[in-house]
């Protein structure tokens, strides 16, 4: 394990042309670099997320230009835009379909929390309701920077995801479940209307 | 002749490949995150609340609620305080106990700057607010929110100006004299 | 473009037996409406669209407006024999408007460039009577249109070639448009309510009994 | 080719051959995840082959129900919902609710603020026509580069509408009888240099797509609309005037100010998916006539009618249907007020929306692969389509 490895040792050792490394840092490194997104826009955020990708901020600086058109072949889901409780179960059915390991951002007010819309019948209050997130950004919608942003802090999660160990990533857990419930259309909402074992809001009371 | 249309084109994607090089027109790729754009003047992302001198006595707010009642996405959440305290000019005024903020709902409308009548709260520019969880992070409390009259003049300078002037020239026709009622014409 | 009076008059004589009102708009935009009557709707509107003086070919919006029941109380001075002598006594009578929902159709010239002449139909009431002919016959416009007020509103148009809900949906059974509609209860996580949002937060709240009276029941129970 | 488009195979047994025609028709969901719809729309196709036979549109899945949060919140608090109704043109849509409203409340708007809003609608054109072509011609299968190059466009002014109202795509800059801030000389002055830079961008463009043998046989003949079907089912904006029916609000209502300027209204003779994306070209050219006439004449002045209150703004009661000739249409509010803080009822006329009433006739007869090309050359965006 690079942790093991002490520091100083292994700067010595580069600087002398010998390159130390990992299983789980190789792994890491490589798959941090390579993210290939979903290629799936909901609403406003989804045009910030194509200005990310086109030529003035160029997501592809960051290997994450790839974008997968197809579930199968994707590793991140950019949740850009309102999710409508008309969308969430595709939502879900998409998340499903994506091969282990995969992260999710939420991306903007509306796929956080419903955002501005949260009022409306037909939203859903986030998409963390249904399947977990990795890292949400608010903005309503966010600069082209903020996703960039976003992505960094995504690469920095995935460098510090374990190997082995009781802390391992959630992918090499086979406990863990990758795949989550899709919700159905009922007469008056979706049923159920979030899924308890991922949606735990801490208990806020207001007078 | 066919294959001419396409031709073009290509001569086109030639044309701004090498002109890439040398136009700065061309070639619009930010570093990011070496590399920054200045936002300008009137970029705005959250609000954040004004305060003079000291974090907590120096707000300007004085929990009048018009931000809570006025916000179209409803996202602030004020409650008053019992007693009154004094404020940046002595004046002793109610003042905000808790005055939240749910970023992750906010929608950036500054229509809260627009309504306030004591210049308390302004848009702030800071846009890299990924978090890792929403519920607690991303609900801004009144100590993440309070900041410097500095800082505001660090990010909107000419607007900060224009905001010290008016409340400098309240301030002055306050200390005045009442000016005499009119005399009503008979 | 003709007057609305002058356009009521042509129609109810080119369709006989067409009931035809004017409701007035007392706002500055002074865009009054036709109000249709059910059984000569259909062929009032081809008379507007194809009158070559009128020529509305252009059906630009159509909509839904649901309005609840009111009761409107007024003070009326009433005539009343009070200990043998008439005399006049002012008295508040409570006068019921049953509610409705209306479509309202708003008419362009595209040809003759002129407009707009705004026509409204109502129905009987909100409930088993919400039903109105269809005028997607007529302009094909409509046709989203209709089925959109048919989903948010649930009016029936009679004679819409494919009714269906448009924009919720299948299972959905409710009309979330309409004035009366409770959305259901998804308010577990709610940091900055107030009013109607704080009263439907305060459900999800835990209970505490130890504010909550909880002394006083035990107090009892003693 | 036969017919019903399947190759007539030469020696195969005739039965066979007929059970393959009047066989069942394939049911196909497009959407609403795919990448070429624009965003979350769904068609459910019947396929014969790879022939269309039925197409309908299945909408509602960004249905965030804008008019019913507009009728429980404020006059002023709907305008920053406005701008996420067709999240490119922000402005428009704004100055479509502002003059809403105006009609119900008979404000009167300052001249400069015209021309403000008269500048900003127009560069919102530009910005609308060049992705809108950017995204037609990657749906067509140039991936990429023509994208890129009409988002590095549409990059410049969205830079423009940033300095002026703070915000890339959310501007909510208009307010009922003016505009919020005033827009300085350096301001004109960098506009003045994107508006004469943006010929060179077009010629350039043009050169790109106009006269490629595979954009002319893809668009051409395809998705043909009849002037008499499209006034019919309500068309408006480009889609009808490549049909070849001159109706351009801007000369019709001649709302705000645009009779002064002097535009011409290009015109489409066939109808078909070139004749929508070459008008939208030809758009973009007289927008830029409009803009330069616009900032020469401008005037110095007030922004905001000062009678208008910004808090606690209640019209009269009455109800007023306003209109203005937005980049995909004719985008209409129709406001009804009891006198209170909200409106009674809120209803937004979304162009995009009903511009798809004919989706299924333009479909109808030609190949899956023209199916995107079709809806590309409707211009649609979900936010506005479902609301």
């Amino acid at each position: 394990m690079s942790d093991q490895i002490d520091e100083g040792l292994r700067s010595e050792l580069q600087k002398r042309g010998v390159w130390v490394t990992s299983t789980q840092e190789l792994y890491n490194w490589g798959r941090k670099n390579s993210i290939w997104p979903l290629q799936f826009g909901l609403a406003c955020c989804a045009i910030e997320m194509i200005a990310t990708a086109a030529s003035r901020y160029d997501l592809a600086r960051f290997g994450g230009e790839v974008f997968r058109p197809s579930p199968r072949q994707a590793d991140l889901m950019i949740v850009a835009g309102t999710v409508t409780k008309k969308m969430a179960p595709q939502i879900v059915r998409l998340y499903n379909q994506m091969p282990d390991p995969k992260y999710v951002i939420s991306m903007g007010a509306c796929a956080i929390s419903g955002g501005p819309f949260k009022q409306g019948y037909n939203v859903l209050k986030g998409i963390d309701r249904y399947i977990p997130v990795d890292v949400y950004i608010p903005g309503c919608p966010p600069r082209p920077e903020a996703l960039l942003h976003a992505f960094m802090e995504l690469q920095r999660k995935i460098d510090g995801q374990k190997l082995t160990g009781q802390d391992k990533a959630s992918h090499l857990d086979r406990e863990q479940p990758s795949e989550f419930p899709v919700p159905a259309f009922g007469a008056h909402d979706l049923e159920p209307p979030s899924n308890p074992n991922i949606f735990r809001p801490p208990a806020i009371e207001r007078a | 002749m066919i294959g001419t249309g396409v031709l073009k084109g290509m001569a086109v994607t030639a044309r701004n490949f090498l002109g890439s090089y040398f136009e700065k027109d061309r070639l619009i790729t930010v570093q990011y995150p070496e590399e920054r754009e200045t936002l300008p003047e009137n970029y705005r992302n959250f609000p954040f609340l004004v305060y003079d001198n000291d974090p907590e006595a120096g707000l300007r707010c004085v929990a009048c609620k018009i931000c809570e009642k006025e916000c179209p996405p409803q996202c602030i959440y004020i409650v008053k305080s019992d007693d009154k305290k004094p404020d940046y000019m002595g004046k002793p005024q109610f003042y905000p106990k808790i005055f939240d903020i749910d970023i992750s709902v906010c929608m950036s409308c500054q229509i809260c700057v627009e309504v306030c009548p004591f210049e308390a709260i302004k848009m702030d520019k800071v846009f890299e607010l990924s978090r890792r969880e929403r519920f607690d992070a991303l609900l801004l409390r009144k100590d993440e929110l309070a900041k410097s009259n500095t800082y505001y003049h660090g990010i909107h300078p000419l607007e900060a100006a224009e905001v010290d002037a008016n409340l400098a020239a309240a301030a002055a026709a306050k200390k005045k004299p009442a000016p005499a009622p009119a005399v009503p014409k008979t | 473009m003709q007057s609305l009076d002058e356009i009521k008059a042509r129609a109810e004589a080119a369709v006989p037996g067409a009931k035809i009102e004017i409701v007035p708009n007392p706002g500055p935009a002074n865009q009054p409406s036709l109000l249709l009557d059910h059984e000569h709707a259909g062929a009032v509107a081809l008379f507007l669209r194809d009158d070559p003086a009128l020529k509305l070919d252009h059906c630009s919006n159509v909509t839904g407006v649901d309005w609840l029941d009111r009761k409107v109380s007024k003070k009326v001075k009433v005539k009343k024999v009070v200990d043998g002598a008439e005399k006049e006594v002012e008295e508040s009578q409570e006068e019921f408007f049953p509610g409705y929902l209306e479509a309202v159709y708003h008419l362009f010239s595209m040809t003759l460039k002129h407009g707009p002449v705004v026509i409204r139909m109502r129905t009987a009431d909100r409930a088993q009577g919400a039903q109105l002919p269809s005028l997607t016959p007529v302009w094909r416009s409509a046709e989203f249109q209709e089925r959109e007020i048919f989903d948010l509103y649930g009016i029936k148009f009679d004679g819409h070639p494919d009714l269906r809900r448009i924009l919720m949906w299948d299972e959905f059974e409710d009309f979330p448009m309409r004035k009366d509609y409770r959305e259901p209860d998804d308010y577990e996580y709610e940091p900055t309510p107030h009013d109607e949002v704080l009263e439907k937060a305060k459900q999800h709240y835990t209970p505490r009994p130890q504010l909550d009276g909880a002394e006083n029941l035990t107090a009892a129970q003693q | 080719m036969s017919a019903t488009g399947f190759h007539e195979l030469e020696g195969a047994p005739p039965k066979a051959m007929n059970a393959r025609i009047e066989g069942d028709l394939m049911e196909v969901s497009m959407g609403p995840q795919h990448p070429s719809t624009h965003g979350v729309f769904r068609m459910n196709v019947a396929l014969d082959g790879e022939v269309v036979r039925k197409l309908k549109p299945v909408f509602g899945y960004l249905h965030r129900n804008h008019e019913k949060i507009g009728e429980n919140t404020s006059y002023l608090g709907s305008m920053p919902y406005t701008d996420r109704l067709d999240y490119f043109c922000s402005m428009t849509n704004n100055w479509a609710y502002a003059l809403s409203v105006e009609k119900l409340a008979g404000i009167e708007v300052p001249e400069r603020a015209e021309y403000l809003r008269v500048i900003l609608a127009e560069l919102t054109r530009l910005q609308n026509h060049v992705s809108l072509l950017g995204f037609l011609l990657s749906d067509m299968g140039a991936w990429g580069t023509p994208l890129m190059y009409a988002f590095r466009e549409r990059e410049k002014i969205l830079d423009l509408f940033e300095s002026l109202s703070g915000s890339r795509m959310m501007c909510d800059y208009m307010r009922f009888g003016g505009c919020r801030v005033d827009a300085g000389p350096d301001w004109f002055a960098r506009a003045q240099k994107i508006i004469d830079a943006f010929p060179r961008f077009l010629d350039e463009f043009e050169e790109l797509i106009v006269s490629n043998e595979i954009l002319i046989a893809r668009t051409q003949n395809v998705g043909k609309l009849s002037a008499e079907l499209a006034i019919n089912a309500g068309i408006t904006g480009p889609m009808l005037r490549a049909s070849g029916v001159n109706y351009d609000l801007r000369k019709v209502d001649g709302y705000g100010i645009y009779p002064r300027f002097k535009f011409r209204i290009p015109l489409g003779d066939h109808g078909d998916c070139y004749d929508r994306l070459m008008l939208r070209a030809l758009e973009m050219r007289e927008s830029l006539g409009i803009l330069n006439q616009a900032m020469k004449e401008i005037p110095a002045g007030p922004i905001m009618n000062p009678k208008v209150k910004v808090r606690a703004f209640k019209p009269p009661i009455g109800e007023a249907y306003g209109r203005i000739e937005g980049p995909k249409g004719e985008l209409g509010f129709y406001l009804i007020s009891d006198g209170g803080a909200s409106p009674y009822r809120y209803r937004v006329r979304p162009p995009s929306f009903i511009n798809l009433t004919v989706l299924e006739d333009l479909c109808l007869g030609h190949t899956v692969a023209d199916v995107m090309v079709i809806l590309g050359s409707v211009d649609i965006v979900m936010g506005e389509v479902d609301r």
